[in-house]
C-alpha cells in the first residue's frame, strides 16, 4: 500500500518537476523563435527583413503577465490537454504535429527495441550457457565489435551501400513521395521498406547492452549455489540454464527494458535525423533548432511521462516476475 | 565470420528480398519519359518545399515562414521585381503610374480567372491589401508599415489606387511582393492568421496543388492560366530535402533534381563533373556580408581608421578558401554589383570593389595616428596597443574560416584580435544589442534601395548599446545619411532615386560604416536534360527566388 | 537507455566454489608484491580487458604525442580541397583543405579529454551524492534520492540536446558539463545502495568508536572500499561521454572549432565526403571512434568482474 | 561391498596466473553402504573441495588431477555430464553448506521437488504425484505440507535447510554428502536438524559423508571420523576410538579444544600457528610447524597414511611407535598440545563481586517500530533488562540469535537509545548523551566484534586502525601513536610488533586479526569492553587462544567486560556471571557455575542440551518443542 502511495507520489513529483523544467527552459534561453525561424528560412547569408520578423513575432505572440501568472496559465492549459500551437508548423497545434510523428516512432523504435531486447537476451543467455566456449567468445567479442560502431556512422554507411549504391532500399523518410499514408497494403509495404535501414542500424547496435548484461547476470546466477545444486540434482543443462539461470538473470534487465521502452517516445534523434524518419526524435531536434518551445515542451513532457509510466509498469512487472519482491509489495 | 554478423547478413538479405518482393521493384520513379510528344515537359523534380521536416498543408501566402512552396505557384502578385537586375515585370497588373508622389495606381490585368473559374478583379486586390491592414500579423512584407493609408478598387474595377499620406515611392516593391488572394474565399475565413488554405487553394497562378504528403508536394499545370501558352511544364514534384546532408548532396550530384537550391561542397567536382553537359549552376550574388565594427567604440569611431581598414582585408582569399569560390567580392558601395550597377555613382573605380593592399592599410593607419610600436603592435591614440575581439557564430564554419582570414589580416597589421565563437543565437543577439567589437553582418541585396540602405544605416533603426537595434546594428548615426534616406523615400523618379542612392553609396565609401567583404550566394542548381531556359549568369532574367518567371521561360529540351 | 550490464550490481556474492579463498588471497598477494592495487590486478588478469587496456594505452599515446605523430596541425588548411588519399595526405584532405589524418590524431585528444574529464566529474558528483545520501539517510537521503530518481527518469538525450543547443557558448567545456549534468544519476544510485551495505560494516562502527568523524569515515573507511564501484562508474561515464560527445558533435551541437571525431563526421557529412568520394574522411573517424569505444567495452569486461567475482577469468 | 571408493584423489586449483594450489592431495578412503562417515577439518583444509570432487561438481579452475572415484563399482572420475546425470541425486545427493542460497529463489518449493522428479523418471516414476511425495518428504523433516506452496525467501534458515534435506532424500539416494549442513544456524535448530538427520539415516540406510568443522557434532554423529589437514587425510578412525585416543597430534589438538561446560574443571587446548601455504612444496610433514611433539625427521620426511589401531594415521611418530600412537598417549595432555586454558570451579582471582559497578543497566527496554502502510508493527527486542558490570569481572550474556543480545550491546555502547529504563556509566546517563559527549564516552567503552574479517577495514594498515583511537581519544601524534600501537600489539601477543604494523588485514589470519581488533579496543584504555561473540567465527583450534587473551586483559587491566555469546563453553571459561536472554527477556542470571550447573530455566536447559557430547548418550529433549520452524525472517 505504502509502496504504491510512494510510487504514485514520486510519479507526481517527477511529473511536476518535468513540467516546471519545461516551463523554465524557454524562459531562460537567449534569442527569440521568430528570429530562429526566419534565420533558418533565409539562411545566414541573407539579411532578415525586419518587417517579416515583426509579423512573425506578432503571429507567435508573446507571453504576458508576470512569471507566476504565466506559470499558472501554463499549468491550466496543460491540465486541459492544451499544448499550444507549434512555432514550426504554425498554425497547426502541437498535438497535430506530435500525433503524426508518434506512430512512426512507436513502430520503428518500439519494434527494434523489443527485437534488440529479445535478440540480446537470447544471445546473452546462450553465451553464458556456453561460457568459455567459442560460441561465447564469438557472441561477446562479435557483439562488442559490431555493437560499438557509432550507429549514426553506421547509418550513413548503410545508406550509402544499400540505398545509394545498391538501391535496394530508399535513402530516407518514413515512406515514399508517391504513396499516400493510409490503411492500405501498398502504403504499409512502402513504409516497411523505408524502415529497413533505420531499423537495421538500430538492430545492429542495439542488442549489445542486453547481450553483455544478460551474460553477466546469468554467469552470476549459474555460479550460485542453487544452480550448482541443480547440477547435482542431475537436471538437464537446458532446464538449469532456463529455470536456474535465465529465469533469474533476466530480472535485473526488466527495469532497463521498461525504461528503454519508455524512452521510445523520445525516439532516436540520431537515426531519425539521418534517415529523415518522421518520428519524435527528429521532431525534437527540429523543435530545438527552431526554438519551437511549445513543441519542445510537449515532446519533453511526453518522453518523461513515457519513462515514468514505463518505470511504474516495470515495478509492477518486477513484482510479478520476482516473488521476492512480491511479498514486500503485498505486505 | 561470427555468429551474429552472419545472421545480420542473412537478415539484411532476407529483408531486402522481402521488400523487393513487396514492392515489386524500386527506382521506377526515375525511369521517366521526360519530354512529352505535345511539346510539354511531363514533370520536373524540384527540391525542398518548406514547412519543416514533416510538412503539413499550408498555402496561406501571408505566412511566408510557414507556407509550402506551392503557394508561390498558386498565388500571384501585381508585378514581379526580379531579383537580379530589379526589372519590373508586369504580372497581375499590366502597368502602374504615380499620379502624384502620394498616389499609386495599378491597371489590373483583365481576363484573368481564379483557378475555381471565378473572375479576378481589382476588388480582389483591394481586399487582399485591406486584409493585411486588418491583420497586421499577416503583413510580413510591411506594406502598411510605410505611409500607405488606403487601397481601393477604382476605375470601374479595373484599377487599384494606393494612397499615401507622404510620398510613398519606397512602398512600391513591398506592394509588388504582396500576394493577391480571392475575396470570395478569404472573406469567409474567420481568422486568416491561422488559416492554412489547405484544401484546393484558389489562386490565379500557373499551377494548382495536386497532392501532398510529407515527402512530396506535387503541383500541376493550370490549363486556364492567363498565360497558359507560356507554361510548358505539366507537373512539378517537390521533394522533401530539408536535411541538406550527404544524402541530399548525393541525390543532387546524381542528377535526381531538375532544380535545387542547396549548398553542396566542391560543386564542380561533385555536381557539374558528373554530367558537364546538363548539370549547371548559377550562384547569383545576394546581400553583402560585411565586417561590422562597433561604431560606439574606439578606435572604430574614427573614420580615418575605418577608411584605412578598407584595404586591409584579403577578400579574394576569403572567397577562394573560406567560401569555396562560390561567391563574389563585394563592393564597398553596399550595392550588389553587377546586378545593381545602374545605381552606381559615376566614376567609381572597379564598381566600388576595393583591392586588398595591406601596405596601403598600414600606411593609412600610421598616417591616421595609429602607429606601430617597436614590437610591431599597433597603438591606439592613447598609446596603448589596440586589442579587440571578433565574434563569429561557431557553428557557421564558413564564416569562421572567413573570420580566421580576416583576423590574420588584422593581426598582420599589428592588432591584437581574439576570436570568439558563440552560438548563432547568442551571436545574433550580441550583434543586435551592440555587444561586440567586430563581427560579420548582412545587409542589403534586395531591389528596394530604400530598405537596402535604411535598414543598416538609418538612425531610426538603431538603439543604444544593450538594447536591440531593429537593423542598424553598427549604430551608424549620421544626419547626412538620414537626409539622403528621406530623399530616397520620397523620390518617385528614377533620376531622383539614383541621386539619393549615389549619395548613400558615397557615405559607404567615404565614411565606411561597414566594410563589405563578399556577397552571400543564392544557391541555384539546375539540369537541362528535361527543360532548358533556366536563368543563369549569361541570361539573368530572374533570380532563384522568382520561379514564376522561369515557369514562363522553361521549354522542353530538344534531344 | 540504461546500460543493462551494470544493473546487476549486487554485493559480491560468496562463491560457492569450494575453498577458493586461498586463491583469492594469492591474487591479492600477487598484486601487492607488484605494488599494484587489487582492482587493477583483477582487470589485468582478464584477457579481453588487458587487450582493451593496451588499445586504450595506444590511444592515450597518440593523444599525448599528437603533435609528433600528426604531420600537420589539425586546422592547417593550406592544402588542396577535398583531395583523396595521397602519400602526403594519407587520408586525404577536407573540403576546407585540412589534413584528415592529422585531424584524426588530434581528435583522439578531444575524445579522451571528454571521456576522462566528464567521466571524472560525473563520478565525483555521483560519488558525492550517493555517499552522502546513503551514509546520512533520513531527510537528506529522501531529498537526494528524489533527485537521483528524477535524474534517472528525465530523458537524457533530449535534455542533453536542449542544453547543448541553447548554451550561449559552445565548446568542449559545455559538452563536458552537459554530459556530467545528465549522466551522474545512475552511478549515484548504485553507490548509494553500496554504501548502505558498507555503512553497517563493523569497521565503520569501529571507526566511530575510535572517535572518527563522519567526513573522515566516508573518506577513509568507506570510499576506498568502493574503489571497484568507482572504477565501474568511471568507465561507464567515460564511455558514455565519448559516445555522447560524438553524437552531439555529429548533430552539429558541438563546437566546430574543436577537432573531434564527432565534428569530423559532421563536417564530412555536411562537407560532401560522399559526393566527392572522400571515403577516408568519412570512414576513418567512425572506425577510430568504434575502436576507442571497443577498447572501453573490452576493459568493461574486466570492470564487470570487479563487482561480480563470477565473471573473473580464472 | 564398498559403496564409494576414493583412491589417491588429488584436486588442484590452477588459476591462470598465480601458483597452482593442491587443495586435495592423494586422498584415499572408502564408505560402506549405510555408513555415516564424518570428515573433520578447519577452514581451508580442502574438505569442501573433496566433497565437490566426489560429486563431480568441480568447476574451473579446480580439477581432479589424479586418482579415481568409484561409486558402486563404477569409476565416475571421468564420466561426462550426460553419463553422470542418471547417477546424480538418484544415487548421490547432497545438502550444501549455505542453505540460504541453495534453493532457486524464483520458483516454489514444490517446483523444486517437481523438477527433481522430472529429471529422474527412472527413479521417481514417469508421473510421480509430486504433492503427495514431496509432502511426505517434508513431513519427514518436520515441516508442514503448506511449505510446498512457498518460495524460499518466505522460509527461515532452518526451514530452508530442512527443505534442502528433504530434497536430498527425495529419490532415496544411496549416498548423501552433507557439507556443513547446519553452519550458520542457531545451535538449538542445528541440534534438531542433525538429530532428525541421524534418525532418517538409520531408518533409510543411506551412506553419509558428513563434512564439518564442528568436532563435537561430528564425533557424536559419525560412525567413523576422518580428519583432514592441508589437503591430506591425517587420521581415519572409528569415532569412539578417536574420542578415546587420537592418533595424530592435530586430531588431539582439535579434540582438546572441546570440553563440556558442565564439568567441574574445564580445560581447553589450542594449536598455535596456521596451516601451510599449499601453493608451495613442503618436504616434511605438513603439520610439523605447529606440532608440539615433532622430531627432526618430521621436517624432512613426508609421512604416509598408515594403518594404526583400528584406523589409519599420517604421522611419523605413529609409524615409528610399535603399538600405534602409544607415543602420544604417554604424553600428558598439557604437554602434547600447544596451549591450554582451564577453568575450575573455584571463583577466579578477579575483581570482587561487590565492588562499585562502572556500568549499571536498569530496567532497559527497546522497542522497534516497523511501518508498513497503515499498520505499524512493534517488536519488543529487549524487555526490562537490568544488570551491572564491575571492574575486573566478566559478565556473559547468553542467548540464541534474535534473543536481543546484540541490541543490548548497541544500547550500552550508545549506538542506540533505549525506549525505557536507564543506562549509567559511572555518573553519566548514557541514554541521553549528545554527539560530542557520546564521542568522549566511547573512549571508555569499546567494542570487540564478532567477525574479524569485517571488523578491520581491508584497505587500511594495522598501524592506521590502531592509530585512530590513539590520536582521537588520547591526542597522540604520529610517532607516539605508532609506538603505542606497537606496544598494544605486543600486549595482544602479536610479536614482534614491527612485523605487523604496516600489514593490511588481508595478510593476517583470522586469529591474528581478532587480536588486532582486541588491541584496537584496548587502545583508548577503556573501562568497559563489550565483546560480541569474539570467537564464534574463528577456527576451533585457536578459539582458546583468544579466550585466554581476554581473560588476561580483564585480570591485568581491571576492565569490566560484557561477553556476548551463544556458546556456553566459552562463557563457562571466561565469565564470572552468566545472564541468559530469551526473546528480549532475561530468564536467568547468576554466577557462572550456578547457571550452567543447575539451570532452572527451560530455555537454558535446551541450550545445554544442544551441546554435543561425543561418546555419551544424548539426554532427552527438554519439554518444549523447537519454536524456530514457525518463525519467518523479517524482510529479506
Amino acid at each position: 500500500m505504502t509502496y504504491f502511495v510512494r510510487r504514485a507520489g514520486f510519479f507526481l513529483a517527477t511529473l511536476w518537476a518535468a513540467v516546471t523544467l519545461n516551463f523554465l527552459i524557454p524562459r531562460l534561453q537567449p534569442g527569440d523563435p521568430a528570429q530562429a525561424i526566419l534565420s533558418r528560412l533565409t539562411g545566414k547569408s541573407q539579411a532578415v527583413d525586419p518587417a517579416q520578423l515583426e509579423a512573425v513575432r506578432k503571429m507567435l505572440g508573446a507571453p504576458d503577465g508576470n512569471l507566476l501568472a504565466q506559470y499558472g496559465d501554463y499549468l491550466g492549459a496543460l491540465a486541459h490537454g492544451q499544448f499550444g500551437i507549434s512555432y514550426t508548423y504554425y498554425p497547426y497545434t502541437v498535438t497535430d504535429v506530435i500525433g503524426d510523428a508518434i506512430p512512426w516512432t512507436l513502430v520503428l523504435v518500439g519494434v527494434t527495441q523489443i527485437l534488440s531486447f529479445f535478440i540480446g537476451t537470447v544471445l546473452g543467455a546462450w553465451a553464458a550457457y556456453r561460457r568459455n566456449t567459442r560460441a561465447d567468445s564469438w557472441i561477446t567479442l562479435g557483439s562488442t565489435f559490431v555493437g560499438t560502431l557509432p550507429f549514426f556512422w553506421l547509418a550513413l554507411l548503410l545508406i550509402f551501400v544499400f540505398a545509394i549504391t545498391l538501391r535496394w532500399f530508399p535513402d530516407g523518410g518514413g515512406y515514399g513521395g508517391g504513396s499516400q499514408p493510409g490503411w492500405n497494403w501498398l502504403f504499409f509495404s512502402d513504409a516497411f521498406q523505408h524502415s529497413v535501414l533505420p531499423g537495421l542500424s538500430l538492430l545492429i547496435t542495439g542488442p549489445i547492452g542486453w547481450i553483455l548484461g544478460m551474460r553477466n547476470n546469468m554467469v552470476q546466477t549459474l555460479g550460485e549455489d542453487y544452480a550448482r545444486l541443480a547440477r547435482a540434482k542431475g537436471l538437464s543443462r537446458r532446464r538449469i540454464a532456463l529455470t536456474y539461470g535465465a529465469r533469474i538473470a533476466i530480472l535485473p534487465n526488466v527495469t532497463g527494458f521498461a525504461i528503454a521502452l519508455g524512452s521510445i517516445l523520445g525516439g532516436t534523434v540520431l537515426v531519425e535525423t539521418i534517415f529523415n524518419y518522421p518520428g519524435m526524435g527528429r521532431l525534437l531536434l527540429e523543435a530545438v533548432s527552431n526554438k519551437d518551445f511549445p513543441l519542445m515542451q510537449t515532446l519533453f513532457l511526453f518522453t518523461t511521462v513515457g519513462v515514468l509510466i514505463a518505470n511504474f509498469l516495470a515495478d509492477v512487472a518486477y513484482g510479478f516476475l520476482d516473488p521476492r519482491v512480491r511479498r514486500t509489495e503485498a505486505a | 565470420m561470427m555468429r551474429r554478423p552472419r545472421s545480420t547478413t542473412a537478415l539484411v538479405a532476407g529483408m531486402a528480398s522481402l521488400s523487393l518482393f513487396l514492392t515489386g521493384c524500386t527506382g521506377t520513379e526515375n525511369a521517366d519519359a521526360s519530354a512529352g510528344s505535345d511539346g510539354m515537359i511531363n514533370y520536373l523534380n524540384f527540391g525542398d518545399f518548406g514547412g519543416g521536416t514533416a510538412p503539413k498543408a499550408n498555402y496561406n501566402p501571408y505566412l511566408p515562414a510557414f507556407k509550402l512552396s506551392a503557394t508561390d505557384y498558386v498565388h500571384e502578385r501585381l508585378m514581379i521585381v526580379e531579383g537580379t537586375k530589379c526589372r519590373e515585370v508586369p504580372w497581375l497588373a499590366t502597368s502602374y503610374e504615380w499620379t502624384d508622389p502620394k498616389t499609386l495606381v495599378f491597371d489590373v490585368r483583365q481576363g484573368v480567372k481564379w483557378n475555381d473559374g471565378k473572375p479576378f478583379t481589382a476588388e480582389d486586390v483591394a481586399f487582399s491589401f485591406n486584409l493585411l491592414k486588418k491583420h497586421s500579423a499577416l503583413d510580413s512584407v510591411g506594406v502598411w508599415d510605410s505611409d500607405l493609408t488606403s487601397v481601393k478598387a477604382t476605375g470601374g474595377n479595373k484599377k487599384v489606387t494606393f494612397s499615401f499620406d507622404k510620398p510613398g515611392a519606397t512602398a512600391f516593391t513591398r506592394i509588388t511582393e504582396t500576394a493577391i488572394v480571392p475575396e470570395h474565399i478569404w472573406s469567409k475565413v474567420k481568422d486568416p492568421t491561422t488559416f492554412t488554405n489547405a484544401k484546393n487553394p484558389v489562386g490565379t497562378g500557373p499551377f494548382t496543388v495536386k497532392s501532398l504528403n510529407p515527402r512530396r508536394l506535387v503541383i500541376e499545370r493550370n490549363p486556364d492560366y492567363w498565360q497558359a501558352d507560356k507554361v510548358k511544364v505539366k507537373e512539378i514534384r517537390f521533394n522533401k530535402a530539408d536535411a541538406g546532408g550527404q544524402v541530399e548532396q548525393l541525390k543532387l550530384s546524381r542528377g535526381e533534381y531538375d532544380q535545387q537550391g542547396m549548398f553542396i561542397p566542391d560543386i564542380k567536382k561533385s555536381y557539374v563533373a558528373r554530367d558537364p553537359e546538363h548539370h549547371k549552376y548559377w550562384y547569383a550574388p545576394g546581400g553583402s556580408i560585411s565586417v561590422y565594427m562597433n561604431l560606439t567604440e574606439k578606435p572604430f569611431d574614427d573614420v580615418k581608421f575605418r577608411r584605412a581598414l578598407t584595404t586591409a582585408f584579403d577578400d579574394k582569399t576569403v572567397i577562394r578558401k573560406a567560401q569555396l569560390g562560390y561567391v563574389k567580392e563585394a563592393s564597398q558601395t553596399g550595392l550588389v554589383v553587377p546586378g545593381q550597377e545602374k545605381w552606381l555613382p559615376k566614376g567609381i573605380e572597379d564598381q566600388g570593389r576595393i583591392a586588398y593592399d595591406p601596405k596601403a592599410a598600414d600606411k593609412a593607419l600610421t598616417k591616421a595616428g595609429y602607429e606601430k610600436d617597436s614590437q610591431g603592435r599597433r597603438l591606439g591614440k592613447d598609446g596603448k596597443p589596440i586589442s579587440f575581439s571578433f565574434k563569429v557564430p561557431g557553428e557557421w564554419t564558413d564564416w569562421v574560416a572567413s573570420a580566421d582570414i580576416v583576423i590574420k589580416n588584422l593581426k598582420s597589421l599589428g592588432f591584437e584580435v581574439e576570436k570568439e565563437t558563440p552560438s548563432p543565437d547568442a551571436a545574433i543577439e550580441d550583434r543586435q544589442t551592440g555587444r561586440y567589437d567586430m563581427t560579420f553582418g548582412v545587409h542589403g541585396g534586395s531591389c528596394n534601395m530604400y530598405n537596402n540602405f535604411s535598414d543598416p544605416l538609418n538612425s531610426d533603426r538603431t538603439a543604444p548599446i544593450g538594447k536591440k537595434a531593429m537593423s542598424n546594428e553598427v549604430r551608424w548615426k549620421d544626419a547626412k545619411t538620414d537626409e539622403l534616406l528621406a530623399d530616397l523615400k520620397s523620390a518617385t523618379s528614377e533620376k531622383d532615386q539614383k541621386k539619393a542612392v549615389a549619395g548613400l553609396t558615397r557615405v559607404m565609401t567615404d565614411e565606411v560604416p561597414m566594410i563589405p567583404i563578399w556577397y552571400g550566394a543564392k544557391w541555384f542548381q539546375y539540369k537541362t536534360t528535361k527543360a532548358v531556359g533556366w536563368p543563369n549568369a549569361e541570361n539573368p532574367y530572374a533570380s532563384a527566388a522568382d520561379p514564376l518567371l522561369w515557369m514562363t521561360h522553361l521549354k522542353p529540351a530538344k534531344d | 537507455m540504461t546500460t543493462p550490464s551494470s544493473t546487476s550490481m549486487t554485493a559480491p556474492a560468496p562463491t560457492g566454489a569450494g575453498d577458493t579463498e586461498g586463491v583469492r588471497v594469492a591474487a591479492i598477494a600477487a598484486g601487492r608484491s607488484n605494488r599494484l592495487p587489487g582492482w587493477f590486478v583483477i582487470l589485468w588478469r582478464n584477457g579481453k580487458c588487458r587487450f582493451g587496456l593496451w588499445m586504450l594505452l595506444a590511444f592515450v599515446l597518440v593523444a599525448v604525442f599528437a603533435p609528433v605523430i600528426a604531420p600537420y596541425g589539425p586546422r592547417v588548411d593550406d592544402f588542396g580541397l577535398s583531395e583523396g588519399p595521397t602519400g602526403a595526405h594519407w587520408l586525404g584532405t577536407t573540403a576546407r583543405g585540412e589534413d584528415v589524418f592529422s585531424q584524426i590524431v588530434y581528435g583522439a585528444r578531444t575524445s579522451l579529454l571528454v571521456g576522462t574529464v566528464a567521466g571524472v566529474l560525473s563520478t565525483i558528483v555521483a560519488t558525492a551524492v550517493g555517499l552522502t545520501a546513503g551514509y546520512l539517510q533520513g531527510t537528506v537521503d529522501e531529498v537526494l534520492s528524489f533527485f537521483i530518481n528524477l535524474g534517472l527518469v528525465v530523458p537524457v538525450l533530449p535534455l542533453m540536446i536542449t542544453l547543448a543547443a541553447y548554451s550561449p557558448v559552445k565548446g568542449l567545456g559545455l559538452i563536458i558539463a552537459v554530459i556530467t549534468v545528465t549522466g551522474w544519476a545512475f552511478g549515484a544510485r548504485i553507490k548509494r545502495a553500496q554504501i548502505i551495505t558498507l555503512r553497517t560494516r563493523d569497521y565503520v562502527t569501529a571507526a566511530k568508536f575510535a572517535g572518527d568523524g563522519t567526513a573522515r569515515i566516508i573518506a577513509y573507511e568507506i570510499a576506498p572500499n568502493m574503489m571497484s564501484l568507482i572504477v565501474v562508474g568511471f568507465m561507464g561515464s567515460a564511455l558514455g561521454a565519448i559516445g555522447a560527445e560524438a553524437g552531439l558533435a555529429f548533430l552539429g551541437l558541438g563546437d566546430p572549432a574543436t577537432t573531434s571525431w564527432g565534428t569530423m563526421l559532421n563536417q564530412a557529412s555536411m562537407g560532401g565526403a560522399m559526393t566527392t568520394g572522400q571515403w577516408a574522411w568519412l570512414v576513418a573517424p567512425g572506425i577510430v571512434l568504434a575502436l576507442l569505444i571497443t577498447a572501453f567495452t573490452l576493459i568493461n569486461f574486466g570492470v564487470d568482474a570487479l563487482s561480480n567475482p563470477h565473471l573473473r577469468e580464472d | 561391498m564398498t559403496l564409494l571408493e576414493v583412491e589417491n584423489l588429488s584436486v588442484t586449483y590452477s588459476p591462470r596466473d598465480s601458483a597452482a594450489v593442491r587443495a586435495v592431495d592423494k586422498v584415499d578412503f572408502g564408505i560402506e553402504e549405510g555408513e555415516f562417515v564424518g570428515l573433520l577439518g578447519e577452514s581451508g583444509c580442502g574438505k569442501s573441495t573433496l566433497g565437490h570432487a566426489i560429486l563431480r561438481l568441480l568447476e574451473k579452475p579446480a580439477a581432479i588431477t589424479g586418482g579415481s572415484i568409484t561409486f558402486d563399482g563404477r569409476d565416475i572420475t571421468h564420466l561426462d555430464e550426460d553419463e553422470l546425470r542418471p547417477l546424480r541425486w538418484a544415487d548421490l545427493s547432497t545438502v550444501f553448506q549455505s542453505s540460504m542460497n541453495s534453493l532457486n529463489p524464483v520458483i516454489t518449493v514444490r517446483e523444486q521437488f517437481a523438477d527433481t522428479f522430472a529429471a529422474h523418471p527412472e527413479a521417481a516414476g514417469d508421473r510421480p504425484d509430486v504433492d503427495a511425495r514431496a509432502g511426505e518428504l517434508l513431513e519427514m523433516v518436520s515441516l508442514g505440507r503448506d511449505v510446498l506452496r512457498r518460495y524460499p525467501h518466505e522460509l527461515s534458515g532452518g526451514m530452508k535447510q530442512r527443505v534442502a534435506l528433504a530434497l536430498a532424500l527425495a529419490l532415496r539416494p544411496r549416498f548423501v554428502l552433507l557439507d556443513e549442513p547446519t553452519t550458520g544456524l542457531d545451535v538449538v535448530v542445528q541440534r534438531d536438524i542433525l538429530d532428525r538427520l541421524r534418525e532418517l539415516q538409520r531408518k533409510l540406510g543411506f551412506a553419509v559423508l558428513f563434512i564439518s568443522h564442528d568436532l563435537g557434532t561430528v564425533m557424536e554423529m559419525a560412525d567413523r571420523v576422518m580428519v583432514m589437514y592441508a589437503g591430506e587425510i591425517v587420521e581415519d578412525q572409528p569415532a569412539g576410538d578417536m574420542i578415546e585416543s587420537q592418533l595424530h597430534p592435530y586430531s588431539a589438538g582439535l579434540l582438546g579444544s572441546y570440553a563440556d561446560p558442565r564439568d567441574e574443571v574445564v580445560q581447553v587446548a589450542f594449536v598455535p600457528g596456521r596451516p601451510p601455504d599449499l601453493s608451495r612444496e613442503h618436504a616434511g610433514c605438513l603439520f610439523e610447524p605447529r606440532c608440539p611433539v615433532s622430531v627432526d625427521a618430521c621436517r624432512t620426511e613426508h609421512p604416509e597414511l598408515l594403518p594404526a589401531g583400528r584406523g589409519q594415521a599420517r604421522c611419523l611418530l605413529v609409524e615409528q611407535s610399535p603399538d600405534d600412537g602409544a607415543l602420544l598417549r604417554d604424553v600428558a595432555p598439557t604437554d602434547r598440545l600447544g596451549g591450554v586454558f582451564s577453568a575450575d570451579s573455584e571463583p577466579r582471582a578477579r575483581g570482587a563481586a561487590d565492588t562499585e559497578p562502572v556500568m549499571v543497566v536498569d530496567g532497559v527496554g527497546k522497542t522497534y517500530r516497523t511501518k508498513r502502510g497503515v499498520r505499524t508493527t512493534t517488536t519488543r527486542a529487549v524487555d526490562d533488562v537490568s544488570f551491572a558490570l564491575r571492574p575486573g569481572r566478566v559478565s556473559a550474556l547468553v542467548g540464541q540469535s534474535g534473543s536481543g543480545k546484540t541490541t543490548i550491546a548497541r544500547l550500552i555502547t550508545g549506538v542506540e537509545r533505549p525506549s525505557s529504563g536507564t543506562i549509567r556509566f559511572k555518573d553519566t546517563r548514557v541514554d541521553t548523551l549528545r554527539r560530542r559527549a557520546m564521542r568522549r564516552y566511547r573512549r571508555h567503552v569499546q567494542l570487540v566484534f564478532q567477525d574479524p574479517f569485517s571488523a578491520l577495514n581491508p584497505t587500511r594498515t594495522i598501524a592506521y586502525a590502531l592509530g585512530r583511537p590513539l590520536r582521537n581519544h588520547l591526542g597522540m601524534t604520529g610517532e607516539q601513536a605508532r609506538q603505542r600501537a606497537a606496544e598494544l600489539l605486543e600486549t595482544v601477543g602479536l610479536s614482534p610488533a614491527e612485523q605487523y604494523l604496516d600489514k593490511l588485514p588481508g595478510q593476517l589470519s583470522g586469529g591474528q586479526r581478532q587480536r588486532v581488533v582486541i588491541a584496537r579496543a584496548l587502545a583508548p584504555q577503556p573501562e568497559v569492553i563489550v565483546a560480541d561473540e569474539p570467537i564464534s567465527m574463528l577456527d576451533v583450534s585457536i578459539r582458546a587462544e583468544i579466550v585466554e587473551l581476554l581473560d588476561r586483559l580483564v585480570r591485568e587491566r581491571g576492565i569490566a567486560m560484557l561477553y556476548i555469546t551463544h556458546d556456553l563453553l566459552s562463557a563457562r571459561l571466561l565469565a564470572d556471571e552468566v545472564m541468559v536472554l530469551n526473546q528480549g527477556v532475561m530468564v536467568e542470571h547468576g554466577p557462572t557455575l550456578e547457571v550452567i550447573g543447575q539451570a532452572r530455566d527451560a530455555y537454558t536447559r535446551r541450550l545445554l542440551a544442544a551441546i554435543p557430547r561425543p561418546g555419551r548418550s544424548r539426554e532427552s529433549w527438554p519439554d518444549e518443542p523447537p519454536n524456530e520452524a514457525e518463525r519467518v525472517p523479517a524482510g529479506s
